[in-house]
C-alpha cells in the first residue's frame, strides 16, 4: 500500500520542469488530486470549493467527535488504513478544457494520485475525466451538473451531485405545490446564459417540463458575463410571467438583479439556478436588493447542533462566511470519495472504483441534504436531492419542502424596499 | 413605451461604452498602440473607487478625480518603462507587451484583491428616476454625461490648444516634430498619462452601477476595440458617436432578436461598415 | 557536406525528433506534443502573419472549423476523428474565399480588428448552431474503437503525428521562402503599395498566403481535436485561441522559418509550468509570471526571440538572398 | 504614341484636385511634370500610375486603354514609378528589394538576383547590396526606388520628386542617373519642385495650376510665360530661392 512514489519520480529529462509538490509527505498518505477553476470567470466559486475541501481534509484527518455521525469525521485519518492521512494536490484549470485534461495527466502521473476530484465547469470535467478513464483512476464528480457527463460508458467515473433534471423536477414539484395555495405559476420563463451549464440545465428544464404537458412560455438564451441585461428585463417586463428562472452565473445574477431594481420591474416569483445566485459576493452585492429570491440548495445549516450547522460554524471561522451549496456539494463528493478509499482499505485504484460502486450512505451520514448516495450502471447518484431556499434578510433559509422548511415561504418576490 | 425605455437604456449602455473607450480612443488613435491591458486599466480604476468609498467612507466626487490622478500616474510609469521601448519595435511587440501587461494586472488584482465581485452600493448615487414612465438611473446619467463632457474635453485640448496640437504633431511624425523642437518623449508620456487618466475616471464612474471583479473588464474590452475601430482611430468624437450607436443597436437587436445574437449585429454591423467604409466613420483615409 | 549555416536548424529539428523519447514521463511527454501542436498553428499564422505581415485575430476560425470538422464527422457519422481532417481544409479554403476578399482591403489595425469580428461572429454562430452541438460542444469517442480513432494513453504518437505535419509545413515554408511568393508576401508586408507599383498582385498573393495559412490552421484544429476528444466554441472558436498564436509567432520572431517555433519551445512549456508550479495555489500567480515573462521578452528583444539567435536570424536572411 | 492621358478629371467631393489634364507623351521623351504644392501634379501623376482611378477621362499605353486598371497591371505593362516619399521593404537588404522588382520579368530567384545585381551596378548600389535597406539614407532609398522600378523593365518610368531633399552634390549624382536611365531607352516622366533640374533635364515641360495645364512647352518657354509666373514661378522664386 504505499502510496506516495513522489521520491523516484525526479527523471529531469526536460529540466525546466521540477516535480512538483504542493504538501511534503507523510509516511502514510492517500494522494487525491482536485482540479477546479481557481482562475478566470469561475475563479470565485472555484477558490471558494477549494476552502471548503480543505475543511473536509481537516474534518477528515483530525478527530471531530461531534460530527459523529459523519463520514470519517469522528476517528483522525482512515481507520482502514491505518489512519492514513488524506492529502490534497490542487491544480487550476483556468476554464480551459484542454488544460483541464493536462492538469489530469499531470496529477495521475506526476503526483500519482490514487482518485481525482473535480472540476466546476462541466467542459473540464468532461476532458479531465476522459483522462482519468484511461488512466484508470476514480474520478468523482461533486459540482458539474451538465446531462453528458453521465452515459459515455466510463467505468471510472461517477457524480455525486443532481443534474439538470433533477433539478427541473424540483422546480416543478415545487412550483406544483405553489400552485395549490392559488398563486399563478403556469406561465414560466427561463433565462439562461448559453454555455454548456445554462444551455444543459434550460434544455433538462424545457423537456421535464414538456414531459408534464408543461410549456415553458419564455426562454431568454444570453451571453455571459455581459455588459448589459436591460433588454432581457424588458423583454421580461412585456410578457409579465409568473414564474422567471435565472440560470446565471454570478456577474449576471448581480447585473439581473440590479437591472430589476433600475428598471422597477419585481417579477412574482424569481427562481435563481444555485450558481449565481449562491455565490457569496451575490448576497453581498445585491442581497438588499434581492429580498425574497428563491433558489436550489442541497446544503442549509439547520439547527444549532445538527452536523450542518457545526460545519457551517466551521466555515465560518476559515472564511468569514456561511457554506454556500456549490462548495457544500463538492464537499460531499470529496467525502464519499474519502468514505470509498476508507472501505476499499487500499490505495489501489480498482479497490477504490469497486468501492465506490458499492456505495450506499444513507442521509444520515452525509452533510448535505441529499437522500442517500447511491451510483447507478452510469455513475450517476441516484439519491441526489435539492431543497429551495429563499433570501431573508442576509441569508438564504429553507422555505420547501414543508418538512425541512425553518421558515414560511414569502411570495411574492419582494426585492427591494 | 417600450420603445423609449429601449432607446434610452441603448443610450446610457452606449455612453457607457463611450466613457470605457475614451482613454483607448487617445491612446490608440494617437500614438498608434494597442492597448490589450485597457480592460485592466478601468478594472483598477474601479478597485480604486471601491477602496476609497469601503475604507475612507468618500463618495464619486472625491474617488473619481483620484482614480484620474492615479491611472494618469501609471499610465505615464508603463509609458516610460514598458511602451517607449515596444513602440519602435513591429506592431506585434506592443501587442504581446501589452498583453503580458493585462494578465500581470488581472492577476495580480485577483491575487490581493480575491476572485470575488464586489460592488458599491446601489444607493451611493442618487437611484432611479422616473421619467414619463422611463426608468433612468441616476449613475447612467452622470457617467453619460461625463462621458460627453470627457470627449468633449479631449476633443478641445487635441484640436484647439497648443499642447494638443504637440501631440497630434508627435503621433504624425516623431522625427518631424523632433526637428522643430517638440520633444517626443514627454510629449508621448503625457498622451498615455492622459488617455489612461481619462480611464480611471471611466472606471470610477463605472463603478457606480456594475460590479467590479479583477476580470470585469474582459466584459467591455472587445466592444471597445470594436468602438475605438468603428468610430476611426485617433477620432474622438467618433468613438462617442460609435459608442452611442452600439448602444442603441445592442438594445434593440437583443430586445427583438434575443440577448444571445445580439453581438451578431453589433459585429455584422461593424464589418459591413469597414466593407463601405475602410477607414471608420470618422477615420482618416 | 552540410554547410554550417545549416547546422542551427538541423540540429533544432534531430533533438526535437528525439527529446520527448528521452524521457518516460508522460507530462513531460504531453507537453512536447502540445508544443509541437502550437507550433504548427503559430506558423501557419506565420505565413499570413508574418511572412506577408497581415495581423490576423481571425485564425481561431480555422482553428475550430478543423476541430468541428473532426469532432462532427465522428459525431454524426461515426468516423474517426482525424477523418475530419481534410473536411477542415476543404472548409478552411471556402472559408479563406469569402473573408479574404472583402478584409484584405483593410489595412493595418483594421484589418485586425475585421478579422477579429469575423472570428467572433463565427463562434457566435457555432454556439446557436444546435447540429454542431450548440455552447455544449462536441465530443471524441469515449474509448478507443480502433487504431483509427488515434485514441492513446501516451502522447508519444501524438508528438511523432504533429511533427510530421510541422515538418511538412516548415518545408513548405522554407520552399516559399525561396520562391517568388516569398518575396512578394515580405514585400506585401513591408510596403503594400510599393509593392503593387512592382507588379505584384496583392490581394491575389494574399490570398494564396491566406490558404496556405488557413489549410493547416484547420489542420491544427482537427489534430487538437483528436487528442484532446472535445471541442466547444470557447475552446475551438474563442478570442484566446488566436491571440494564442499571435503571442507564440511574436515572441519567437515573425517572418522566419523557425520563429514560431522557437515561440511555442518557449512559451508552451511555460505556460504549463507556471500552471503546475503556480497555478494550483490559486491566486493567479501562474498568469502573472507568463504575463511577466512575455512583457520582458517584448520589451529586451522587440522583433522576438529569433533575433536573439544570430544562427537562425542569418539563416534566414541568406536564405532569402 | 507611348501614353496619351485625355481629359483626366480627379474631383473630391466638389473639389477637382485635376481638371480636364491632357498628355501625351512620346516613346523616348522626358517629361516635366511642375506646379506650387496641391496644384494637381501628384494626383494626376498618380492617375497615371494607376494608383488613383481619375472621376472621368482616358488614360492609354501604347494603344491599350489603362485608365481602371490596378497599378500591378502597369507594372507588368511596362510602367514603372517611385514614391515621393520612398518606400522600401523593410526587413530586406538592398539586393532583395529590388529583386522583388525583378522577379516580374524573371520568375526565378537566380535570375532575378543576377538582374538585380546589374542594376545595383547601374546605379551605384553594388557596394551596398547585402546592407539592410533601412541602413540606407534618404539618397540611398530613393536609389533603390529606381532600381528597384527599373527591375520590372518598364518602358515608361514615372518619378516623384526623386530628387527632392537631397543636398547639391546629391542632385548632381541624381541627374547624371536620369540621363544614363534615359539614355538606356526608357521615356521618364518627372515631377520637380527645382527648376535648374528641370531646364538641365527635360524637353518638354507641363505646369500645373489649381487642377488645370496652364502651359506646355520646351523649360524656357514655360518659365518665360507670364501666366506661369503669375501663378507659380514668381512665388516660389522669391521664397525658395
Amino acid at each position: 500500500m504505499s502510496i506516495s512514489r513522489r521520491g523516484v519520480l525526479a527523471l529531469p529529462a526536460l529540466a525546466v520542469l521540477p516535480a512538483l509538490s504542493e504538501h511534503v509527505m507523510a509516511a502514510e498518505t492517500v494522494s487525491i488530486g482536485y482540479i477546479e477553476a481557481l482562475t478566470g470567470n469561475a475563479g470565485a466559486a472555484g477558490q471558494s470549493i477549494k476552502q471548503g475541501a480543505e475543511l473536509a481534509v481537516e474534518i477528515i484527518n483530525t478527530p471531530h467527535p461531534d460530527l459523529a455521525p459523519l463520514t470519517l469525521a469522528k476517528n483522525a485519518g482512515l481507520p482502514n488504513l491505518g489512519g492514513a492521512t488524506v492529502a490534497l494536490t490542487w491544480a487550476d484549470n483556468q476554464g480551459s478544457p484542454a488544460v483541464a485534461a493536462s492538469d489530469a495527466l499531470r496529477l495521475i502521473t506526476q503526483d500519482h494520485v490514487v482518485a481525482m476530484c473535480g472540476a466546476y465547469q462541466s467542459s473540464c470535467t468532461l476532458t479531465s475525466s476522459a483522462v482519468a478513464e484511461r488512466y484508470g483512476i476514480p474520478y468523482v464528480a461533486g459540482e458539474s451538473v451538465a446531462a453528458n457527463l453521465t452515459g459515455r460508458g466510463y467505468k471510472w467515473f461517477f457524480r455525486t451531485t443532481p443534474y439538470g433534471p433533477d433539478f427541473a423536477r424540483l422546480y416543478l414539484d415545487f412550483l406544483a405545490d405553489v400552485a395549490k395555495s392559488g398563486r399563478a405559476t403556469g406561465k414560466i420563463a427561463v433565462v439562461h446564459e448559453n454555455t454548456d451549464y445554462g444551455t444543459s440545465v434550460a434544455d433538462s428544464m424545457v423537456s421535464t417540463a414538456a414531459a408534464r404537458g408543461i410549456k415553458i412560455a419564455q426562454r431568454i438564451a444570453y451571453n455571459a458575463n455581459g455588459t448589459d441585461v436591460s433588454p432581457q428585463v424588458l423583454q421580461l417586463k412585456e410578457a409579465q410571467p409568473d414564474v422567471v428562472i435565472f440560470i446565471s452565473y454570478t456577474s449576471d445574477s448581480i447585473l439581473y438583479i440590479k437591472t430589476f431594481h433600475t428598471l422597477g420591474y419585481r417579477p412574482p416569483i424569481v427562481i435563481g439556478d444555485d450558481s449565481g445566485f449562491s455565490d457569496p459576493s451575490f448576497i453581498k452585492t445585491v442581497g438588499p436588493i434581492a429580498q425574497g429570491a428563491l433558489n436550489r440548495s442541497a446544503f442549509v445549516p439547520g439547527k444549532p447542533d445538527s452536523i450542518t450547522y457545526k460545519i457551517n460554524a466551521l466555515f465560518k471561522k476559515r472564511t468569514g462566511r456561511d457554506l454556500d451549496d456549490t462548495t457544500a456539494r463538492s464537499m460531499q463528493g470529496l467525502f464519499v470519495l474519502c468514505d470509498a478509499i476508507n472501505r476499499a482499505g487500499s490505495t489501489k485504484p480498482e479497490a477504490i472504483r469497486e468501492a465506490l460502486v458499492k456505495t450506499d450512505l444513507p442521509p444520515g451520514e452525509l452533510m448535505i441534504g441529499y437522500e442517500g448516495v447511491k451510483f447507478n450502471a452510469q455513475g450517476q447518484n441516484i439519491l441526489a436531492y435539492s431543497l429551495m431556499i429563499q433570501l431573508q434578510g442576509e441569508s438564504y433559509v429553507p422555505v420547501w419542502p414543508a418538512n425541512q422548511a425553518s421558515a414560511k415561504l414569502e411570495l411574492p418576490f419582494k426585492g427591494w424596499t | 413605451m417600450i420603445l423609449l425605455q429601449l432607446i434610452s437604456d441603448g443610450l446610457q449602455l452606449g455612453a457607457v461604452y463611450a466613457l470605457f473607450s475614451s482613454g483607448l480612443t487617445l491612446i490608440w488613435g494617437m500614438m498608434n498602440v494597442m492597448n490589450f491591458a485597457h480592460g485592466q486599466f478601468v478594472m483598477l480604476a474601479m478597485y480604486v473607487a471601491f477602496f476609497c468609498f469601503t475604507l475612507l467612507k468618500v463618495g464619486p466626487a472625491f474617488f473619481v478625480p483620484l482614480a484620474a490622478i492615479g491611472l494618469f500616474g501609471f499610465g505615464v510609469v508603463v509609458y516610460l518603462l514598458l511602451v517607449r521601448h515596444v513602440m519602435r519595435g513591429p506592431m506585434l511587440a506592443q501587442i504581446i507587451s501589452t498583453f503580458g501587461l493585462a494578465l500581470v494586472l488581472q492577476y495580480s488584482a485577483l491575487w490581493a484583491f480575491s476572485a470575488n465581485f464586489v460592488s458599491l452600493p446601489t444607493t451611493l448615487v442618487g437611484g432611479v428616476y422616473d421619467v414619463g414612465g422611463i426608468r433612468l438611473s441616476a449613475a447612467r446619467l452622470i457617467a453619460g454625461a461625463t462621458a460627453i463632457a470627457l470627449t468633449a474635453g479631449m476633443h478641445l485640448l487635441l484640436t484647439r490648444t497648443d499642447l494638443g496640437s504637440r501631440m497630434l504633431a508627435v503621433s504624425e511624425d516623431r522625427v518631424a516634430a523632433a526637428l522643430v523642437g517638440i520633444r517626443p518623449d514627454p510629449m508621448q508620456a503625457l498622451a498615455w498619462g492622459l488617455g489612461a487618466a481619462a480611464t480611471g475616471v471611466a472606471g470610477g464612474l463605472i463603478a457606480l452601477f456594475f460590479y467590479v471583479s479583477p476580470d470585469v473588464g474582459n466584459s467591455f474590452t472587445l466592444l471597445a476595440f470594436v468602438t475605438v475601430c468603428l468610430g476611426g482611430f485617433g477620432s474622438v468624437p467618433g468613438a462617442l458617436l460609435a459608442g452611442l450607436i452600439i448602444g442603441v443597436v445592442e438594445s434593440f437587436s437583443a430586445y427583438w432578436l434575443g440577448p444571445a445574437t445580439k453581438d451578431v449585429v453589433v459585429y455584422g454591423l461593424f464589418v459591413a461598415l469597414l466593407w463601405v467604409r475602410p477607414q471608420g466613420m470618422f477615420g482618416r483615409a | 557536406m552540410i554547410p554550417l549555416r545549416r547546422a542551427g536548424p538541423v540540429a533544432v529539428l534531430v533533438i526535437l525528433a528525439i527529446a520527448p523519447f528521452l524521457t518516460a514521463n508522460p507530462f513531460y511527454q504531453r507537453i512536447a506534443a502540445l508544443v509541437v501542436l502550437a507550433a504548427i498553428s503559430a506558423s501557419a499564422w506565420n505565413v499570413i502573419g508574418g511572412y506577408a505581415g497581415q495581423i490576423s485575430f481571425g485564425h481561431s476560425i480555422y482553428f475550430g472549423i478543423g476541430a468541428y470538422a473532426s469532432l462532427l464527422l465522428f459525431g454524426r457519422f461515426g468516423l474517426p476523428p482525424i477523418a475530419g481532417a481534410p473536411l477542415g481544409i476543404i472548409a478552411s479554403f471556402v472559408v479563406s474565399l469569402i473573408i479574404g476578399p472583402p478584409t484584405f482591403r483593410l489595412r493595418g489595425h483594421y484589418f485586425s480588428m475585421g478579422t477579429f469580428a469575423i472570428a467572433a461572429l463565427a463562434e457566435i454562430l457555432i454556439v446557436n448552431w444546435k447540429f454542431a452541438g450548440g455552447a455544449i460542444g462536441l465530443m471524441g469517442p469515449a474509448m478507443p474503437r480502433s487504431l483509427a480513432d488515434l485514441l492513446f494513453r501516451n502522447s508519444l504518437p501524438y508528438y511523432a503525428i504533429f511533427l510530421a505535419v510541422l515538418a511538412l509545413l516548415l518545408a513548405l515554408t522554407h520552399l516559399m521562402q525561396r520562391s517568388r511568393m516569398g518575396f512578394y508576401l515580405r514585400a506585401i508586408g513591408a510596403g503594400e503599395r510599393a509593392a503593387e507599383s512592382l507588379g505584384v498582385p496583392v490581394q491575389r498573393y494574399k490570398l494564396y498566403a491566406l490558404l496556405i495559412s488557413g489549410a493547416f490552421t484547420a489542420l491544427a484544429g482537427s489534430l487538437y481535436a483528436v487528442m484532446i476528444g472535445f471541442v466547444d466554441p470557447e475552446s475551438g472558436f474563442g478570442i484566446l485561441i488566436s491571440v494564442n498564436m499571435v503571442v507564440i509567432a511574436a515572441l519567437g520572431g515573425v517572418g522566419t522559418l523557425f520563429g514560431p517555433l522557437v515561440g511555442a519551445i518557449i512559451l508552451v512549456p511555460l505556460q504549463e509550468t507556471t500552471n503546475a508550479l503556480l497555478g494550483g495555489s490559486g491566486t493567479g500567480a501562474a498568469y502573472v509570471a507568463y504575463g511577466l515573462i512575455i512583457m520582458l521578452i517584448a520589451r529586451f528583444s522587440p522583433g522576438g526571440l529569433a533575433e536573439l539567435w544570430p544562427l537562425i536570424n542569418r539563416h534566414g536572411r541568406r536564405r532569402a538572398a | 504614341m507611348l501614353l496619351e492621358a485625355q481629359g483626366i478629371v480627379k474631383a473630391f467631393g466638389s473639389f477637382r484636385a485635376v481638371d480636364q489634364a491632357n498628355l501625351v507623351v512620346a516613346e523616348n521623351e522626358l517629361i516635366g511634370l511642375i506646379g506650387p504644392n496641391g496644384a494637381g501634379k501628384s494626383t494626376f501623376f498618380n492617375c497615371l500610375a494607376g494608383d488613383t482611378r481619375p472621376t472621368s477621362g482616358t488614360i492609354r499605353f501604347r494603344g491599350q486603354e489603362i485608365t481602371r486598371l490596378s497599378p500591378d497591371r502597369h507594372a507588368r505593362l511596362g510602367l514603372a514609378r517611385t514614391f515621393q516619399v520612398p518606400i522600401v521593404f523593410a526587413g530586406m537588404t538592398v539586393r532583395e528589394n529590388v529583386m522583388v522588382g525583378a522577379l516580374l520579368r524573371h520568375p526565378h530567384r537566380r535570375r532575378a538576383a543576377d538582374e538585380a545585381d546589374e542594376l545595383l551596378h547601374f546605379t551605384g548600389l553594388a557596394e551596398r547590396a547585402e546592407m539592410p535597406v533601412t541602413a540606407l539614407g534618404t539618397p540611398g532609398r530613393k536609389r533603390v526606388e529606381i532600381a528597384r522600378a527599373l527591375a520590372t523593365e518598364p518602358r515608361l518610368l514615372l518619378l516623384d520628386e526623386a530628387l527632392a531633399g537631397l543636398t547639391s552634390s546629391e542632385v548632381e549624382a541624381a541627374i547624371e542617373l536620369v540621363e544614363r536611365i534615359h539614355a538606356r531607352g526608357v521615356t521618364l516622366i518627372v515631377v520637380e519642385h527645382i527648376m535648374e533640374v528641370i531646364h538641365r533635364l527635360t524637353e518638354r515641360v507641363l505646369v500645373f495650376h489649381q487642377g488645370r495645364v496652364i502651359a506646355e512647352g520646351t523649360p524656357a518657354e514655360v518659365t518665360a510665360d507670364p501666366t506661369v509666373i503669375a501663378a507659380y514661378l514668381g512665388r516660389r522664386r522669391g521664397r525658395a530661392q
